[in-house]
C-alpha cells in the first residue's frame, strides 16, 4: 500500500471520527454518529494491517490479542450496569493510557522499526515526542486509575488533601521536562524510564485531592490527555490518523470539561488543579446521603421523550410564582404531542385552592387539572413526574411511618411513575420539616433551583 | 356661561352628571358650575367637596335651572321645573327618546335644544361621549357581582382536604360591551365561561378574553351598522336555541346582555331552558329595560322558578354610583366640550358635526 | 523550497484542534456521558501505534521486547475500541427507546 | 347503626351537615341514615334527592334523635330534644365549648359522647375533618364578595375612552386560612392586595399569592403551636398600629381575620384609623363573633361612621350555605370514618386517637 | 525566508482567520475578532512579499498599486451609507472573484513562476486547479455583478425567469466540465479562454432569475465561491494560507446562506438554483409600499440596548393572548437595567379596561401601566415602542385627516420613540379598517408574527 | 514512503472546511451581515497569489501579460482587503454605540 493511499485512508478515518463526535450535537443522529466512529476505527485498523502487509504467524497472534482484548471490551460493555457508567469510562481511559505508554516505549526500545534513528541515536524531534506521548499516557493511566477507584467507592470520594500539594505538582512536571531535555542531550535510557515513573506519580496526585462530585469532569479531562498522548505518539510515528484523533480528542475533552464546570457553576480550573477552595463544599457532601441532580437540559431531555408527564405543583410553584412559566412549558410539551396533567394534592400549598388561584390565573384549562382521586392511578402509567415546588404531599413516609407528622395523610403516588422531577432550591424539607426518601430514590432527578427559573430553563432548552 | 345640574329622584337614580374632579375641568372651560344643595350626597359626596373644586351651591332646583345655559342630568329634571328652562339653554342627558316622545316635546316646545346621548354615533371620536359603552361596561361587571353575590356556592374551583368545589359555569348570552366585561369579571373570578352572540367577529373577541364562544352554526351575517347587531333569522333563532338548551342547562348563572338598537331586545332564554336549569342557579337579565332576554324577567323583581332566580334590574348602575357618575360625567364633558365653539365661549349648534346633529332632538316626535 | 512535513503535520494537528472545540459546543448536554464515552472510544486508535509496534521489525526477533509491548498495547486498546463503542451504542439505545414509546 | 341529623335553626344556621352525596359514603360503611323532614329544603336540596341517595325520611326531630347512634349538627338541637339523646350514643359538631359551658354539661350529663370539631387538632392526618380550615377558607373569598357587592366603586383597574377607573386597594388584616383565601380572592378581581399579619412565615405565603405583605419591623417570634398565632407584646402593636394606619387611610376595603386560639380577638383597627378612612370604604370584621378586630364592629351589623360602612356577621357562611354544606359534611364524614373501628360496625373511643382525644368533651367543664 | 517558516506563517494566518470569524460570535468579541482578520491579512501579505524578496523598482509599483487600491477600498468604505451595506458586499465580491481569474490566467500563461512545469507542458494536477479556480472566480465574478446591480436598483430586483433556465445552467457546467477535460489532454490555450467565458455566462444566468428578497441568500453563496476559488489557487499555488483560508471562507458562506434560508423559512436549494416556486410571492410583493421588516432577534437586539421600552398592548397581544409571554419578555428586559412602562390606551381592545383585564392575568404591577395623557409626553424621550397588536390607537392620521374615520380620537405618539416595533400579523389593519401610514416609516420595524409566538421568539434571542 | 505533500494540503483543506462549518454556526443572528462582511475580507488572500503572480519571473520581463495580470489582480484584492476589514470594523461600531448609550 502506497504512503498516500495510507495518508489518504487515515485522513478518512480522521473525518469519520469528526462525524462521530458531530453526530451527537442531537439524539437523532447519535447512533449514526457511533457507526462512523466504528468505520473510521476500522478504517485505520485496515489499513495499518496492509501497510505493513507481513501476514506471518504473527500476524494471527496479533488477531488474536484483538479478538481476546475485544471479547473482554465487549462483555464488560455489555454486563455493566448503566450506573457505572462513569467508573466504566474511567476504567478505559487508564487502558489508552497505557496504551500509549507502551507505544512509546516500544518506539523507544526499537527506534529502527519506526524510522527514528536507531537506539541511542533517535531523531531530536522523535525523542522529544515520544517523551511527552509517554508522560501524558502515563499521567492519563495512573489518574484514571484513582478517578475508576474513588468512583467504584473503592477508595473514599472525599478529597485527599495536603500541605504544598500543588507545589509538589508543579515540582514533578517540572522535572519531568527536565528529564526530557536531559533524555534529548544524553539519549540515555534511564531518564526515559524515571519520566514515566514520574508521570504516573503525577498522575496519581493530580487526582487524589479532588472530589468525587467533581469526577465527570475530571473523566472528561483525562479524555482530553488521552487524546494529547495520542497526538503525541501521532507525530513520533508520522501517523495523520493519531494527530487528527488525538487532537480532535484532546481538544474536545478539555472544552467538554470545561462546559460542564460552566454547568455546575465551579471553576474550571480549581476542579483541574483540585482542591483549590473546593473543599470544604465537598466533605459536607460526603455525609449526605447521595441524590441524582441533574440541570434544566435533562428535564427537558426526559419530559421532551415522554409520552406522559403529569405535573405535580407545590407551595414552591407559589413562592416562586412559576404558574405562568409552568403553562408555557407545559404549552412546549404539548406541541410535541405530550399528554399532560396536573395533579393537585388536597393541601398542596398554604391555602385550600392555592394551587387553583394560580393554575387559573395562568389560564390552565379546567379539564387538565385533577385531584388526587382522580389521577393517582394514572403515575404508573405514566412517564414523568414534574414536581414542582412540592414536597410533603408526595411523601411516602406518610403511608409506612405510624411515627412520622403526616402518617395518614393521602399522597400523589409520584414515584411510581418511570422518572420523577423534582423541582425544588435545595434538600429542606417541606411545611411538615420531614426529610422526603424519594429524592434520594434511583428514579429520582432533582433539579434544584428556583421554580420559576429552573422552568424557564426547561422550555430554553426544550425550544433549542 | 352657566352650566348646572339638579339632583335626581334618587331612588330611581343614584348617578351623578357632575363630580367635584369634572368641576375643575369646567371651570378651565370658563363655565361657571351651579348645583343644587346636597347634590352628591346620597353617594357620599358633600356639598363641602363642591365648593372645594369651585362650584356653587344654590338652595333649590329652580334656582340652578333658571341660572343654566347649559343643564346637565342623568334623567329628565321634575317636568313642573321645565318651566324655568330658559329659551334657547341646552339640557344634555339620557333621556330615552323612544320611550319618552311627550316629554320630550313638551321641553322642545319650551325651545330648549335637548340632547340625548343614547343617540351618539359609534364614531370614533364619539368614543370618549360613548355613555352607552362606558355604562353598559360597568353594568357588565356588576351583573357578575350580582350575581355571585346571590348565588349560594363558592365561584372559582378549590381543591381542598374537604373535597374538591367545582368552578361555577357562567354562560353570558350577547358579547357586546356589556357581555365582554362580563366574561372578563366571571374569568377573573375563576369561573368557567363560556359565551355566545349572533356576530361573527364575537368569537374572537371572546377569546381573546379567554372565555369560550358557543357558535351557532349559520352562514348569515349579524352585523350591521356601527357594530352593532341586526335581528337574526327564525332559522338562526332555532339554531340558537338548540345550542343554548344544552349550554344552559350546565350552566349556574346566565348573564344576558343581548340588544338590538332600536329594538325590542331579543327572546333568547327560553322557559323550556329555565325549566332544566338547576335548583340554585341564577340568571341575570341586563336587557329587561328593553324587555329583557329571558322569560319570566320582571324589572326590579326576582322572580324564581323552581329554585331558578331570574334577577332583572332596571338600572343596575345604582349599585357602583360612585364609579358609573365619574364616568359618566367625564362623557358629558366631553360631549359639552364639542359642543361649544372654539372659543369655548358659546354653544354652537354645528348641525355639520355628526355628533350633535344625531343627538339633537330639535323636531318634535 | 520543499516543505518538512512536519509543518503539514502541525497545521492538521492545529486544524483538528479546532474542530473538536467546535464540534463539542454543539453537542447538547444531555448527551454528554455517551459523548465522552464515544470520544474515549476514538481515542484508542492509538491502536494503530500498538500494531505498528507490535508488527515492526524483523520477522525471526518479533518476540524482542520493543514487540512485546506492542502485542500489549493492542490487546489493551482492542478491549477499549470494543468495549467502547459498545457501551456508547449500549446508551444511544436508551435514548431511542425513550422516544418509541412515545 | 344509625346516624342522624335533624334541620338546623334556619334562621341562625343555613348550612347543613349530611349533603346527599355523603349519604351514599356513610350507607357505604353500612350506617343508615335518618334525616328529619324538608332537612334540606332552605337550600334547594329536597327530600326527594334525600331518599333517592338512600337516607330516611322521618318526620320529626325527636324520631331522628331517637333513632341515632351517631347525631351530626352544626349547632346543637334544640334543648328539649336532649332527652332523647340515646346514651352512649355521639353527637358531633362545632359547639364553641368556650362559650356553652352549661349546655354542654348537660348534655353530658346524658353520657352522650360529645365532640367539638373547633377542637380538632391541626395534624396532617385530621386535615380533612378540619373544619376550621374548611369554613374558614369560605368566609375569606365571602367577606370579598360581600364588600365588594356593597362597595359603590368598581374594583378593577379600567382605562377607558371615558377616563380610568383606578384599581381597588383592598387590605387584609390576618394572613391565616381566611385571609389568605381573601386575598385570592381580591387579587382575581383586580384590586391592589396588601395584608399583614404577626407571623413572620406570612410574608412568603402572602407573597405567594401575589399580595404585598405588610412587615411589621420587630423581631418578636410570634408563631405559636400548630401554627397559630400568639398575642403580640404591647411593642409590636405599637409598631403595627404606626404601620396599620398609614395603610388603612388608603384602602378601600380592610377585611379583618385576625384571631388567636382561645383569646378575644386583637382590637387592630381602631378609632383613630377609621377616621381617616374615605367614605365609601367598607370594612369587614370577620372575626366579630371572636370580639373583633375592628372598633365599631358589631354582630350582623352594619355600622356606619362617616361614611365607612364596619360590617360584621356572626355567619358569613349562611350566605354559601351549599359549598359550606358540602365540604362540612365531608369534613364529619371524615371525622366518623375514623370514630368507627376498623370492621365499621360500631364507635369505638380511642383515647390514644389524638383526634378522638382533644375533640371529646367528656370531663363537665 | 525559508518554505518551513513560510508555511508557518501561513498556517498561523490561517489560524488568524478562523479567530476573525470565531471573534463574530458575540458582539463583545467580533471587534477582536475583526482585528484578528487584519493582522492575519497583514501577516500573509508580509510574509509573501518576503519570500519573494526581489525589492526590485516593480516592488514599489506593486507597493503603489497596493496603496492605490487599499485607498480607494477605504474611501468607499467610509463613504457608502449603512443602508448600501448589502450591494457593497456584492460588489466586493465581484473583485475577488476577478482577483482569482487574473491569478489563475497568470499562472496559466507564466506557470514557469509558479513551478507547474512550462506553458503547454503544465502539470496535470496544477491545471485542472487552476481551471476550476479560474471558473468559479469567474462565476463569483459575473454573479457578484449582478446581484450589485439588483440591489442598488440600477437592474430591476423582480426575478427574471424563462422556460429552459436549469437546463440551460446544467448545459453549461457540463461544458465547462468538458472543456477541462481536453483542456487537460491536449493543453490547447483556448480551451482555457472559453472555460472563462462560459463561466462568466454561467454567473449571469445563475443570478437572474433570483429574486431581490434573497438576495442576502445569494451574496453569502457568492461569497463561499470566492472561497473555493482562493481554495483552487491555493491548491495550483501550494499556498497552505489560501487553502485554509479558501476552505473556511467556502464552507462558512455555504452555511450561513443555508442559516439565512432556515430563518427566512425559504427552502435553499430554491434559493440558490433560483425562481423554483418563488416566484409569484416576490412578484406581489414588489407592488407594495417597501416597509423593513425583522424577526426576533432585530428586536431582541434593538431592546436590548435600550435604555428605555415602552411597551403598547393591543387588541392582537388579547387575540394571541400574549400577557403571559409579554410579561416574561419584560422580566428579562428589566434584568438588563432597561426601564419598561406600559402605555394602554382608552380604546384599545375591544372593550373598556381590555388591556387592564389581560395585564393583571399576567401580575403586571400596577404601576408600570400608564394611561394616555400620563405617557404620550414620554415616547420621544424613549429608544422603543414594542407595539404588540395595536394598530388604530398608533395611526398619527387621526391628528392629521379629518376624512379619516377615527380623526380626532387621540393617539400614542409611538412614532416619536427613537424606534417603532410593531408586532401584527400582516399589514392588514385594525378594527377602523384604514391603513396605518407609520408601518412604512423609517424607524418602524413590523415583526410580521402572531404576537405570542414573537414574543417568545424574543425572549429566546434575549436569552441566549 | 514519502507522502506527498498534495495529501498534506488536501487533510488541510478538508478539515479547514469542518472548521468554517462549525465557526458559523456559533455565530448570532444578529451578526450574520458583519459576518458576511469579514469573510467576504478575508476572502481577499487571494492577494497572495496576486503578488507572486505580479512578481514571478524575470525582473526584465515583468511587465509581461502574466504579470500585468497579477498586477490588477493585486490592485483589485487590494481594495477589497482595506474596503472589506474597514466597513466590517464601521458596522461593528455601531454595534458598540449603541450599548454605550446605555
Ligand atoms: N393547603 C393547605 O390548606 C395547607 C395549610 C397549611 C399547611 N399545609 C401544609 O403544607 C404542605 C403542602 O405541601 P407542598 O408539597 O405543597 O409544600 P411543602 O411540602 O411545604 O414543600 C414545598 C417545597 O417547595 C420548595 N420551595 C419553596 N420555595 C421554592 C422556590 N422558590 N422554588 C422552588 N422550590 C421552592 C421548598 O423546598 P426548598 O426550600 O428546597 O426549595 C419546599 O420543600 C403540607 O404539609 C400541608 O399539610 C397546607
Ligand atoms: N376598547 C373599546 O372599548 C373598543 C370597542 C370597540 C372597538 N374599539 C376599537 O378597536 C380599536 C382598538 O385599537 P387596537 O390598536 O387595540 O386594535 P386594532 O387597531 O384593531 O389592531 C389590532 C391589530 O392586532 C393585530 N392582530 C390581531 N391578531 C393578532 C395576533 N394573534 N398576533 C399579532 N397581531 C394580531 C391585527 O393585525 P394583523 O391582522 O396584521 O395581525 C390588528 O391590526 C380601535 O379602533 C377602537 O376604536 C375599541
Ligand atoms: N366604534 C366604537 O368605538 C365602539 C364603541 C363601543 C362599542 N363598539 C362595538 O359595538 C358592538 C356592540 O356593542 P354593544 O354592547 O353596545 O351592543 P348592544 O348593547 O347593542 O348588544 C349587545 C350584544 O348583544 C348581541 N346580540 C344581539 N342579538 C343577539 C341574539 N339574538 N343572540 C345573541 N346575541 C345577540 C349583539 O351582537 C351585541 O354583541 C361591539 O362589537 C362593540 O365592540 C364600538
Ligand atoms: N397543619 C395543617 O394542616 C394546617 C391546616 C390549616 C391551617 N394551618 C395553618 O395554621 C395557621 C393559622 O391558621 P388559621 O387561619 O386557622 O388561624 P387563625 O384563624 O387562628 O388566625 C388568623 C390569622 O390571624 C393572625 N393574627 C393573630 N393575631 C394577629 C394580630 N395581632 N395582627 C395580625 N394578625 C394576627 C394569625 O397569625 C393568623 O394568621 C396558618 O398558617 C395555616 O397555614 C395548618
Amino acid at each position: 500500500m502506497s504512503a498516500n493511499l495510507l495518508a489518504i485512508f487515515y485522513l478518512i478515518s480522521g473525518v469519520l471520527f469528526i462525524l462521530a463526535l458531530r453526530g451527537l450535537s442531537s439524539p437523532e443522529t447519535s447512533r449514526r454518529g457511533n457507526l462512523f466512529g466504528v468505520l473510521g476505527m476500522v478504517i485505520a485498523i485496515t489499513v495499518t494491517f496492509l501497510s505493513i502487509g507481513n501476514f506471518s504467524t504473527v500476524f494471527i497472534y496479533v488477531l488474536i490479542l484483538l479478538l481476546l482484548g475485544g471479547s473482554i471490551g465487549a462483555l464488560i460493555a455489555y454486563k455493566i450496569p448503566m450506573t457505572a457508567m462513569p467508573e466504566l469510562v474511567a476504567g478505559f481511559h487508564s487502558l489508552v493510557g497505557l496504551a500509549a505508554v507502551f507505544v512509546a516505549i516500544s518506539a523507544f526500545l526499537n527506534p529502527e522499526a519506526f524510522n527514528l534513528g536507531s537506539p541511542g541515536d533517535i531523531k531530536l524531534s522523535s525523542l522529544i515526542e515520544m517523551s511527552i506521548g509517554a508522560a501524558v499516557g502515563a499521567i492519563t493511566f495512573s489518574g484514571s486509575i484513582i478517578a475508576f477507584l474513588k468512583l467504584r467507592g473503592i477508595m473514599s470520594g472525599s478529597p485527599i488533601i495536603f500541605r504544598g500539594q500543588h507545589y509538589i505538582n508543579l515540582l514533578l512536571g517540572l522535572s519531568i521536562i527536565v528529564l526530557i531535555f536531559y533524555l534529548c542531550t544524553t539519549q540515555t535510557d534511564s531518564f526515559f524510564w524515571r519520566i514515566i515513573t514520574i508521570s504516573f506519580l503525577l498522575g496519581i496526585l493530580l487526582i487524589i485531592p479532588i472530589g468525587g462530585a467533581d469526577m465527570p469532569v475530571v473523566i472528561s479531562m483525562l479524555n482530553s490527555y488521552s487524546g494529547w498522548a495520542a497526538a503525541g505518539i501521532g507525530f513520533t510515528l508520522e501517523n495523520s490518523a493519531l494527530i487528527i484523533t488525538g487532537a480532535l480528542v484532546g481538544s474536545s475533552g478539555a472544552i467538554l470539561s470545561y462546559i460542564m464546570c460552566k454547568g455546575m457553576n465551579r471553576s474550571f480550573f480549581n476542579v483541574i488543579l483540585g482542591g483549590f477552595g473546593g473543599s470544604t463544599a465537598n466533605k459536607k457532601d460526603a455525609e449526605k446521603k447521595p441524590v441524582k441532580s441533574g440541570n434544566a437540559e435533562d428535564a427537558a431531555f426526559l419530559m421532551k421523550n415522554a409520552s406522559s408527564v403529569i405535573i405535580v405543583p407545590g407551595y414552591g410553584m407559589a413562592v416562586a410564582q412559576a404558574q405562568h412559566a409552568l403553562r408555557e412549558m407545559v404549552d412546549t410539551l404539548k406541541k410535541n404531542d405530550i399528554k399532560i396533567s396536573y395533579a393537585v394534592h388536597p393541601v398542596a400549598g398554604r391555602m385550600p385552592g392555592h394551587m387553583n388561584v394560580l393554575l387559573a390565573e395562568a389560564n390552565v384549562p379546567y379539564d387538565e387539572v385533577f385531584e388526587l382521586d382522580e389521577i393517582n392511578n394514572d403515575f404508573s402509567n405514566t412517564d414523568v413526574a414534574f414536581v414542582i415546588g412540592a414536597n410533603d404531599v408526595t411523601n411516602p413516609v406518610a403511608k409506612t411511618d405510624p411515627q412520622s407528622p403526616i402518617y395518614g395523610m393521602p399522597i400523589l403516588d409520584v414515584e411510581k411513575c418511570k422518572s420523577v422531577l423534582f423541582v425544588k432550591r435545595s434538600l429542606s424539607p417541606g411545611y411538615a420539616g420531614i426529610d422526603n426518601e424519594l429524592f434520594y430514590r434511583e428514579n429520582t432527578l432533582m433539579l434544584f433551583a428556583d421554580a420559576k427559573k429552573m422552568t424557564e430553563d426547561i422550555i430554553k432548552s426544550l425550544n433549542s | 356661561m352657566n352650566l348646572g345640574s339638579v339632583k335626581e329622584n334618587i331612588n330611581l337614580e343614584k348617578r351623578i352628571s357632575i363630580t367635584p374632579d369634572i368641576v375643575k375641568k369646567y371651570l378651565n372651560l370658563k363655565l361657571n358650575v351651579f348645583l343644587e344643595k346636597n347634590y352628591g350626597q346620597h353617594v357620599g359626596i358633600q356639598d363641602k367637596d363642591y365648593e372645594d373644586a369651585g362650584a356653587q351651591i344654590l338652595q333649590s332646583k329652580e334656582d340652578v335651572i333658571k341660572k343654566s345655559n347649559i343643564t346637565l342630568q342623568v334623567d329628565f329634571p321634575d317636568e313642573n321645573l321645565f318651566q324655568y328652562l330658559n329659551e334657547n339653554s341646552s339640557l344634555i342627558g339620557l333621556f330615552d327618546p323612544v320611550k319618552n316622545k311627550s316629554v320630550i316635546n313638551k321641553i322642545i316646545k319650551k325651545k330648549v335644544n335637548i340632547f340625548s346621548l343614547e343617540l351618539l354615533p359609534r364614531i370614533t371620536r364619539a368614543q370618549s361621549m360613548d355613555v352607552l359603552s362606558s355604562q353598559a361596561n360597568l353594568a357588565g361587571y356588576r351583573a357578575v357581582i350580582e350575581t355571585i353575590y346571590k348565588f349560594n356556592k363558592a365561584v372559582p374551583m378549590m381543591m381542598t382536604a374537604a373535597g374538591t368545589i367545582p368552578a361555577a359555569k357562567i354562560l353570558i348570552v350577547g358579547a357586546g360591551v356589556a357581555g365582554l366585561q362580563a366574561i372578563a369579571t366571571a374569568k377573573r373570578l375563576g369561573a368557567i365561561v363560556s359565551a355566545t352572540d349572533v356576530r361573527s367577529v364575537a368569537k374572537e373577541q371572546v377569546e381573546s378574553l379567554g372565555g369560550k364562544f358557543l357558535t351557532v352554526d349559520s352562514n348569515e351575517r349579524l352585523e350591521g351598522e356601527g357594530g352593532y347587531a341586526k335581528e337574526a333569522s327564525e332559522e338562526f333563532k332555532i339554531k340558537q336555541k338548540e345550542l343554548l338548551k344544552i349550554n344552559i342547562a350546565k350552566s349556574d348563572i346566565v348573564i344576558c346582555t343581548a340588544l338590538i338598537p332600536g329594538k325590542k331586545a331579543p327572546r333568547i332564554v327560553t322557559e323550556d331552558m329555565i325549566d332544566v336549569m338547576k335548583p340554585g342557579s341564577i340568571i341575570y337579565d341586563l336587557a329587561v329595560s328593553q324587555g329583557g332576554n329571558c322569560a319570566y324577567s320582571e324589572s326590579d323583581k326576582t322572580v324564581d322558578k323552581n329554585g331558578v332566580k331570574i334577577i332583572g334590574e332596571r338600572n343596575i348602575l345604582n349599585k357602583i354610583p360612585i364609579t358609573a357618575s365619574n364616568l359618566y360625567s367625564k362623557n358629558l364633558f366631553s360631549f359639552v366640550n364639542n359642543l361649544l365653539n372654539k372659543d369655548k365661549d358659546k354653544i354652537n349648534i354645528n348641525r355639520e358635526d355628526e355628533i350633535i346633529l344625531k343627538t339633537l332632538l330639535d323636531k318634535e316626535i | 523550497m520543499e516543505i518538512d512535513p512536519f509543518i503539514f503535520r502541525l497545521s492538521i494537528f492545529i486544524l483538528s484542534i479546532f474542530v473538536g472545540y467546535y464540534v463539542v459546543w454543539s453537542v447538547t448536554p444531555s448527551l454528554h456521558t455517551p459523548l465522552m464515552s464515544v470520544t474515549n472510544a476514538i481515542s484508542s486508535v492509538i491502536i494503530v501505534g500498538a500494531i505498528i509496534a507490535g508488527l515492526s521489525g524483523d520477522i525471526k526477533s518479533i518476540f524482542n521486547l520493543s514487540n512485546m509491548f506492542g502485542f500489549i498495547a493492542i490487546f489493551l486498546a482492542a478491549i477499549n475500541i470494543f468495549g467502547g463503542f459498545l457501551v456508547t451504542q449500549r446508551m444511544l439505545q436508551m435514548y431511542k427507546k425513550k422516544k418509541k414509546n412515545k
